[in-house]
C-alpha cells in the first residue's frame, strides 16, 4: 500500500462524494424547506442519465446532449411536481413515502419500457475520456477529475446562492422556520417549485456525469437515493454545507473501505477469514459511521435548525 | 410546621454565557400556595423546567419531600408526586376527558404490564377518574374528546389529570394564560378550593389570581431571587414595585388602596 | 357518582375492533377452504403468503400506528427469523415451538441492543438509523458463506410441531399461518385497549404529557420496538418454510420499504387494513404479473392514484376503524 | 351486520371468485413454464434467452414436436424466494410439463427442489450450478447450456497457454463468482496476485481499478454479468488499463453488454461455448433470423434459449407427442435429438452437455455492430469436472 495509491483512492472517494453531494443537495433543500420526504429523488438521477444519453446520441454531441438532456429532465421534474408532489406536500410524511414510492415504480418501469431493460450506450466525449497526469508518474481519469471539479463548482455556486441572494435567504429561513417565510408574504408554493426543480436539475446533472462511468439502466437511482439520505441525515437535514462535507466523508470512507478493508483485515484475522469478512465489512462501514455520528450528534454534523 | 414539600438549593443554570438561574433557593411548605412572579425573561419557566426535570441545573439540588431528585427523569419525578400543568394546554387531544385522566392514574400505578384487562373497562379506574373530573367540574364532559373542549375546559382537564395523581406538589405554569375572563374567574375559584389540600408552586401573570391564591410569593428578577414573603410584604416592597410590579400591582390593588 | 357516567364494562370500541379482526380472519379461512375445495393448490400457497406477509405487516403496523415509530429496517428481524429456521433445521431442530421462540428471542434481543441507540432520535433520523442497522445485518447475512452467502440456501426440512409434520402441505402451512395471524391480530387488537396500549397510543400524540404523567417514554417505545421485532421474526420462520428457501434478500432494504408501503396503504393504525393491503399487493403482483412484466408500472399508478385521488387508504375504504382505546 | 364485516366478506368473495376463475384453465396443449430474469439490471440476459426460445418456437410454427404448445413465461426478478413461489404456480396452477429457462444459479438452486419433488423435468437455458452436476444431480435435470465452471476453465487454460505470469481475479462476492475463481484456477497455474470480491450489483469500480493499476499484473480475469460488466469495461478502458494488461472474462463481454460498451470492449477476450460466427448451417440461419427479428446480434444466452426449444421439439417428436410419460420424455431428451447451433452436442450422464469451448474476442463487425468472434478452440468435447460425483449412469 504506497502513498500514491492512497492518494488515488482519496480522489476516488472525493469523486464518489461529489456525485452523492449533487444528489443530496436537492434532497436536503426540498426536505429542509418543504418538510417533504421525496423517495423519488433518485429517479431524477436516472432521468438525467437517460435523457442526456439519448440526446447525446441524437445530436452526436455531448455538449448539446447535456444541455437538452438536463433541460428535459428539469421539465419532467417540474411536471412531476405539478402533478404529484404539490399535492403531497400538505400530506403526512408517511403518505409522502407511499406516493413517492409509487412514482419510483412508475418511472423505473417507464424507462424500461422506452429504453429497454439493458444498459444503454453512453460514453464521455473522446477528448475527455483520457487520463490526466497529476504528477509525472501519477495519472487519473480525466472524466473523474471533471466530476470532482463540477461538484466543487456547484458547491460554490450553491454557497453563493444560499448566502448572497434573496431566494437563498428565504431558503435558509424556510429550513429553520417555515412560519417566518409565510409571514414574509412569500408565495411558498413558488419557492418550492424553484427549489424542487433546481434540486431535480442537480440530481439529473449527477446522473449525466456518472452515466459515462457506470451503466445507465432503469434501477440506477435506487441505491444512490439511499446513500443520499444517509448523506443528508449525517450532514444535518436542510444544510447544504452539511451535505457537502457529509458526502465527501461518506464517499471517502466507502472507497477506502472497499480498497483496503480486506487487506488490513488479512493482517489481523488471516487470509481466508478476511476474504469472507472484508467485503461485508467494507459495505457496512458507511452505516457504522452513520450510527456513530448520529449517536454523538443526533441532529447531524451541521444541523440547520440547531435543535436535537 | 413540618418539613417543606419542595426545596430548591442554590440552583444555577446558564445557556452559554447567558445566566438564566442564579443561586435560586426556594421552599414550598406543605399545603401552601407559593407563587413565583417576575418580569418576562426573569427565568421562571426555565426554573419550572428544572424542577420538573426537562432541564438539568448545572449545580444545586431539587429536593422533594426530603428526597434529592435532581438526577431523576421527568417520569420518575412525576411518579414521586411532582405534577405539572403546562403553560400551553397539554392533554392528549384525541382521547376523551375520561381517558386522559385514566392515563394519569395509570401513571401512578405499578404494573402497566400484567394488567391485561381493557383499561377503559376497569371500573375502579373509571371511578377514580370521574372523581377527579368532578372536582374540576367536568363530570358531564367525561366522554367528550379533548379537542372538542373549550380552552378553559382543557385547562380544567389538565388540572384533573394532575389531581388524579394525588400529587405532593402541583407545578402550575401560567394556568390562566389564554383563558378568557369568565373562565379564569372559575379557574381561580377552582384552585382556591384546592388550597390547603395540595401544595402548589404557581407561576402566573394574572396578578388578581396571584394575590387571591398565594400564601407566599417569590419574586424572580434576572434569574435570581429578589424577595420572598407574604403578599402584603411583596406589595409593600419598594424594590419590587420599582423593578417589576409597578402598574400591575396598582391595577390589582388600586381599588383597595 | 352516577352510573350513567361510568365507562361501560364491555368496551364497545374493543368489541367492534375484535369483530373486524374476526371477519378478516374468517375471510382468509373461507378463501383457503374454497381454494381447497376448488382443487387449486397454487392458490393455497398464495393465501399462505398473504397470511405470512400480513404477520410481518401487522408487526410494523403496530410499531408505526400504535407507537409512532417508522422503522425502515423491519426486514432485518424477518430475515433473522428466517435464518434461525434455516440454521436450526440444518441442525435437526425442526420443532416450531423451539424455532419460533428462538427467532422471537433472538430478534427481540437484537432490537434491545439497537433500539436504545435509534430511540435517541425521532423522525427521519430514527428511520435512517433503523435502516443502517438492517443494512449491517444484510451484509452479515451475505457474508455467511457456509449458509449460502449472497445466494442463500434451501431449507433442509420443513418445521414440525411436537413431532407432527404440521406444515407438510401448503394448505397446512397456510392454515397454520392464518391461525398464527389470528392470534397475533387479536392479541394486538386487545393490547391496544389495555393500559399499555393506552399509554403507547398517547405517546404518538404527545410525549411530553405522557412523561409528565410518570411514564418513561423511551422505555415504552423500546418495549414496542422489541415486541414488533419478535413478531416479525415469527413471520420470518414461516416465510422460510413457505419458500423452502432463505436468502439475504429477505433483509434487503427494498423489503423494508415494501412493508412500509403495505402498512401505509392499509392505513396507519388500522390493523386489519394491513392484512387487506398485504392481500392487495400480493394479488396485484400475481394477477397483473401474469399478463405483463410491467406490472410494477400498474402498481405504481394504483398507489399514486390512491394517494392523490382519495387521500385515504384501503382500511378507510373498507370501513376499518382506527384501533385503540378511543371511545 | 356492520359495514366493516360486510366489506370484509365482500373482499373475500372477490378473492375467491378470482381464484376460481384462474383455477379453471384447461390443460390441453404441451405446457412449458419458462423462468427468466426479466426485471432489474440483469434483465437483458433473461430477455435474450427468452427471445432465442421464442424465435425457435416461431420457426416451428408455435408447436413443439408437432403439438400445440403453450408457454407460460414468469419473471423471477432474480429473487430466489419469488422464483420459488412463481414456479409453484407453474407446477400447481398451470400444470406445466416442463420447466425451462433460468438465468441465475441461485434461482436454479432455489427452484430445483420443488420441481424435482413434483417429478417435473427441469431443462436449463443458462444456469448450470455445480451441485446439480455432481452429488446433487437429478434424473429430472438437463442443461442445454454448460456447467458454470466451464467457461471460466476455458479462460484459465487460455491464460496458462498464453503465458500470463501474474493475474488479478475479480468477481462479485457470491457463489457463482467464487465458483468462477475456482474454475479459472483449475487450469491456470501462474501467480494470482490478488482476488478482489466486490458487492453484487456494484457499479463503480474506481477503488478496484486503482488497485489493479498498482498491482503490476499482466492480465485480469473477471466475471461480471449484466450492468456490472458494462460499468467495469467502460471504466477499465477509460482508466487506460486496456493498454497495460489483458482483460479476460466470461459472461461479461457479450452481445448483451456490447451495445452499451461498444468500442470500450474492443479486443477483450472471453471464454464461451458459442459465438455468432461459429461455422455451421444451423448457426448461420439462427443468427440471421435473430437479427432480422430483434434488430441486434444474438448473445450466447439467445443461442441457448434457441437450442433449448429445438431440444424439446426433438424430444417430443421422439415420444410421438406424448409428454405425460415422463420416463419416455426423459429418455428422449437424453439422446439430444436436435441439431445444435453449437455443432456437436450430446448429454453426459449427469444431464450436462459434452461440447467444445472457445476463446472469443469482441470486435466491431463491418456493419458497425459489436459482436464476439471465434479466436481458437480451447477444449474439444469437454465434460464438466463434477460428472464423476454424480450417481446417475
Amino acid at each position: 500500500m504506497n502513498s500514491s495509491l492512497v492518494l488515488l483512492q482519496l480522489l476516488n472517494g472525493l469523486q464518489l462524494g461529489m456525485v452523492l453531494f449533487l444528489v443530496a443537495a436537492g434532497l436536503t433543500l426540498v426536505f429542509g424547506v418543504m418538510d417533504f420526504i421525496n423517495l423519488a429523488h433518485g429517479v431524477q438521477y436516472t432521468l438525467g442519465a437517460y435523457l442526456t444519453a439519448a440526446s447525446t446520441a441524437y445530436f452526436a454531441n455531448f455538449g448539446i446532449g447535456l444541455i437538452v438532456g438536463l433541460a428535459s429532465a428539469a421539465v419532467l421534474g417540474y411536471l412531476l411536481e405539478l402533478l404529484v408532489f404539490r399535492v403531497l406536500t400538505s400530506r403526512s410524511h408517511l403518505e409522502q413515502v407511499l406516493g413517492t414510492f409509487g412514482v419510483i415504480l412508475i418511472v423505473t418501469d417507464a424507462m424500461k419500457l422506452i429504453f429497454g431493460p439493458a444498459p444503454i450506450s453512453f460514453s464521455a466525449p473522446e477528448a475527455l475520456s483520457g487520463m490526466v497526469m497529476l504528477t509525472p508518474t501519477l495519472a487519473y481519469p480525466l472524466w473523474r477529475m471533471l466530476i470532482i471539479l463540477a461538484g466543487v463548482g456547484v458547491a460554490l455556486l450553491l454557497w453563493l446562492l444560499v448566502a448572497r441572494t434573496r431566494i437563498g435567504m428565504l431558503v435558509r429561513a424556510g429550513s429553520t422556520d417555515r412560519e417566518i417565510v409565510d409571514l414574509m408574504g412569500v408565495n411558498i408554493d413558488r419557492l418550492f417549485v424553484l427549489v424542487f426543480v433546481f434540486g431535480a436539475l442537480l440530481a439529473a446533472f449527477a446522473g449525466a456525469m456518472a452515466g459515462p462511468l457506470i451503466s445507465v439502466e432503469p434501477t440506477m437511482g435506487d441505491n444512490i437515493v439511499i446513500l443520499a439520505f444517509v448523506v443528508i441525515v449525517v450532514g444535518g437535514i436542510g444544510s447544504v454545507r452539511g451535505a457537502f462535507f457529509a458526502a465527501i466523508l461518506i464517499g471517502v470512507v466507502d472507497v477506502l473501505g472497499r480498497a483496503f478493508a480486506t487487506t488490513l483485515l488479512k493482517s489481523v484475522i488471516g487470509a481466508s477469514a478476511a476474504t469472507a469478512a472484508g467485503p461485508a465489512l467494507a459495505s457496512m462501514l458507511i452505516y457504522i459511521l452513520m450510527v456513530l455520528i448520529l449517536m454523538a450528534r443526533p441532529a447531524g454534523l451541521f444541523s440547520a435548525s440547531g435543535a436535537t | 410546621m413540618s418539613d417543606p414539600v419542595l426545596e430548591l438549593e442554590h440552583l444555577q443554570m446558564h445557556f452559554g454565557a447567558l445566566h438564566v438561574t442564579r443561586d435560586v433557593s426556594i421552599e414550598v411548605r406543605p399545603g401552601e400556595v407559593h407563587a413565583l412572579i417576575g418580569p418576562n425573561g426573569a427565568g421562571k419557566t426555565t426554573l419550572i423546567s428544572q424542577i420538573s426535570g426537562q432541564l438539568q441545573p448545572h449545580s444545586g439540588s431539587v429536593i422533594l419531600a426530603g428526597e434529592n431528585i435532581t438526577q431523576l427523569s421527568v417520569a420518575e419525578r412525576a411518579r414521586r408526586g411532582l405534577s405539572r400543568v403546562f403553560q400551553i394546554s397539554n392533554v392528549i387531544q384525541s382521547y376523551s376527558a375520561l381517558a386522559n385522566v385514566v392515563l394519569a392514574i395509570i401513571g401512578t400505578e405499578d404494573g402497566v404490564w400484567w394488567r391485561w384487562r381493557p383499561a377503559l373497562s376497569d371500573t375502579s379506574l373509571a371511578d377514580r377518574a370521574m372523581n377527579a373530573l368532578a372536582q374540576v367540574g367536568l363530570a358531564d364532559k367525561a366522554q367528550s374528546i379533548a379537542s372538542d373542549l373549550s380552552y378553559g375546559e382543557r385547562r380544567a382537564l389538565e388540572l384533573a389529570i394532575t389531581l388524579a395523581q394525588n400529587p405532593r406538589l402541583l407545578l402550575l405554569d401560567e394556568p390562566m394564560a389564554g383563558v378568557g375572563r369568565e373562565e379564569s374567574g372559575a379557574l381561580t375559584k377552582l384552585l382556591a378550593s384546592l388550597k390547603g389540600r395540595v401544595s402548589m408552586l404557581l407561576i402566573e401573570h394574572d396578578m388578581n389570581a396571584v394575590f387571591a391564591l398565594a400564601d407566599r410569593l417569590t419574586v424572580l428578577i434576572g434569574g435570581a431571587v429578589a424577595l420572598t414573603g407574604p403578599p402584603a410584604e411583596i406589595k409593600a416592597s419598594p424594590l419590587v414595585r420599582q423593578a417589576y410590579l409597578g402598574e400591575e400591582i396598582q391595577a390589582a390593588t388600586g381599588g383597595a388602596a | 357518582m352516577n352510573d350513567m357516567n361510568r365507562a361501560a364494562v364491555v368496551n364497545p370500541a374493543l368489541k367492534q375492533d375484535l369483530l373486524t379482526g374476526f371477519a378478516v380472519i374468517g375471510a382468509l379461512f373461507a378463501a383457503l377452504a374454497t381454494a381447497q375445495i376448488a382443487g387449486a393448490p397454487y392458490l393455497t400457497s398464495l393465501i399462505g403468503r398473504i397470511a405470512i406477509t400480513s404477520i410481518a405487516a401487522l408487526s410494523l403496523s403496530f410499531l408505526i400506528g400504535q407507537a409512532g415509530l417508522v422503522s425502515f429496517g423491519h426486514a432485518a428481524p424477518i430475515g433473522i427469523g428466517a435464518y434461525v429456521a434455516l440454521m436450526l433445521a440444518a441442525g435437526g431442530t425442526t420443532d416450531l415451538s423451539i424455532q419460533l421462540s428462538a427467532a422471537f428471542i433472538l430478534a427481540a434481543l437484537i432490537a434491545l441492543i439497537t433500539g436504545p441507540i435509534a430511540l435517541k432520535t425521532r423522525g427521519v433520523t430514527f428511520i435512517m438509523l433503523t435502516l443502517a442497522f438492517a443494512q449491517m445485518f444484510f451484509y452479515v447475512a451475505s457474508s455467511l458463506v457456509s449458509w449460502g452467502g449472497d445466494d442463500g440456501m434451501a431449507l433442509a426440512q420443513r418445521s414440525t410441531l411436537f413431532g407432527y409434520q404440521i406444515l407438510r402441505t401448503d394448505a397446512m402451512l397456510a392454515a397454520f399461518s392464518i391461525a398464527l395471524l389470528a392470534v397475533i391480530l387479536l392479541a394486538n387488537t386487545w393490547m391496544a385497549h389495555t393500559r399499555f396500549g393506552l399509554v403507547l397510543k398517547a405517546m404518538t400524540e404527545n410525549e411530553r404529557r405522557v412523561a409528565a404523567n410518570g411514564f418513561e417514554v423511551n422505555h415504552f417505545l423500546l418495549y414496542a420496538f422489541v415486541i414488533a421485532a419478535g413478531v416479525a421474526a415469527v413471520s420470518g420462520v414461516l416465510l422460510a418454510n413457505q419458500a423452502n428457501y432463505v436468502s439475504p434478500a429477505y433483509l434487503n432494504w427494498h423489503r423494508s420499504g415494501e412493508l412500509i408501503v403495505i402498512v401505509v396503504l392499509g392505513g396507519v393504525g388500522r390493523l386489519p387494513g394491513a392484512v387487506l393491503a398485504s392481500a392487495l399487493v400480493i394479488l396485484f403482483e400475481e394477477f397483473l404479473g401474469h399478463y405483463t412484466e410491467y406490472w410494477k408500472l400498474g402498481l405504481g399508478l394504483t398507489i399514486v392514484a390512491i394517494v392523490l385521488l382519495r387521500g385515504r387508504d384501503l382500511g378507510a375504504f373498507f370501513g376499518v376503524r382506527n384501533q385503540g382505546a378511543r371511545p | 351486520m356492520r359495514k366493516t364485516q360486510i366489506s370484509a366478506l365482500m373482499a373475500s368473495t372477490l378473492l375467491v371468485s378470482a381464484f376460481a376463475a384462474s383455477a379453471t384453465v384447461s390443460a390441453e396443449p404441451v405446457k412449458i413454464g419458462f423462468v427468466a430474469t426479466l426485471s432489474g439490471p440483469s434483465a437483458p440476459l433473461g430477455v435474450h434467452m427468452r427471445n432465442g426460445f421464442q424465435l425457435a418456437l416461431k420457426e416451428l410454427g408455435g408447436k413443439l414436436g408437432g403439438q400445440p404448445t403453450e408457454v407460460v413465461i414468469v419473471d423471477d426478478e432474480l429473487k430466489p424466494d419469488v422464483a420459488v413461489t412463481k414456479v409453484k404456480g407453474l407446477l400447481e396452477r398451470d400444470k406445466v410439463n416442463v420447466v425451462a429457462g433460468v438465468v441465475f444459479s441461485n434461482v436454479m438452486m432455489a427452484i430445483a427442489k420443488p420441481v424435482f419433488e413434483s417429478e417435473t423435468l427441469l431443462v436449463s437455458g443458462n444456469a448450470g450450478p455445480s451441485p446439480l452436476a455432481g452429488a446433487g444431480c437429478s434424473p429430472f435435470f438437463f442443461s442445454a447450456s454448460y456447467q458454470n465452471d466451464q467457461n471460466h476453465e476455458a479462460m484459465g487454460a487460455y491464460a496458462q497457454a498464453k503465458g500470463f505470469k501474474r493475474v488479478v481475479l475479480m468477481t462479485p462476492n457470491y457463489q457463482a463468482g467464487r465458483d468462477s475463481l475456482a474454475g479459472f484456477k483449475r487450469y491456470y497455474k501462474g501467480e494470482v496476485v490478488e482476488e478482489m470480491l466486490t458487492p453484487l450489483g456494484q457499479l463503480d469500480f474506481s477503488a478496484e481499478l486503482a488497485k489493479l493499476a498498482a498491482s503490476g499484473a499482466d492480465a485480469v480475469f473477471t466475471f461480471m454479468p449484466g450492468g456490472m460488466g458494462v460499468a467495469l469495461v467502460k471504466q477499465f478502458s477509460q482508466s487506460g488499463l486496456n493498454k497495460k494488461m489483458q482483460f479476460l472474462s466470461a459472461f461479461t463481454v457479450d452481445e448483451t453488454t456490447l451495445p452499451a460498451t461498444k468500442d470500450a470492449a474492443e479486443g477483450m477476450i472471453s471464454g464461451a461455448q458459442w459465438a455468432p460466427n461459429l461455422e455451421n448451417a444451423e448457426n448461420k440461419a439462427f443468427v440471421a433470423a435473430y437479427e432480422k427479428e430483434f434488430g441486434a446480434p444474438p448473445s450466447l444466452y439467445a443461442s441457448q434459449g434457441y437450442d433449448l426449444a429445438k431440444l424439446l421439439d426433438g424430444a417430443i417428436k421422439t415420444t410421438g407427442g406424448n409428454v405425460s410419460d415422463k420416463a419416455a420424455l426423459r429418455k428422449a431428451i437424453a439422446a439430444a435429438p436436435f441439431k445444435s447451433v453449437r455443432g456437436a452436442f450430446k448429454f453426459n450422464a449427469n444431464g450436462f452437455p459434452i461440447q467444445d469451448f472457445f476463446v472469443v474476442k469482441a470486435v466491431k463487425r463491418a456493419d458497425g455492430a459489436f459482436v464476439t468472434q471465434m479466436q481458437e478452440k480451447i477444449f474439444s468435447a469437454q465434460s464438466d469436472a463434477y460428472v464423476a460425483q454424480c450417481a446417475l449412469k
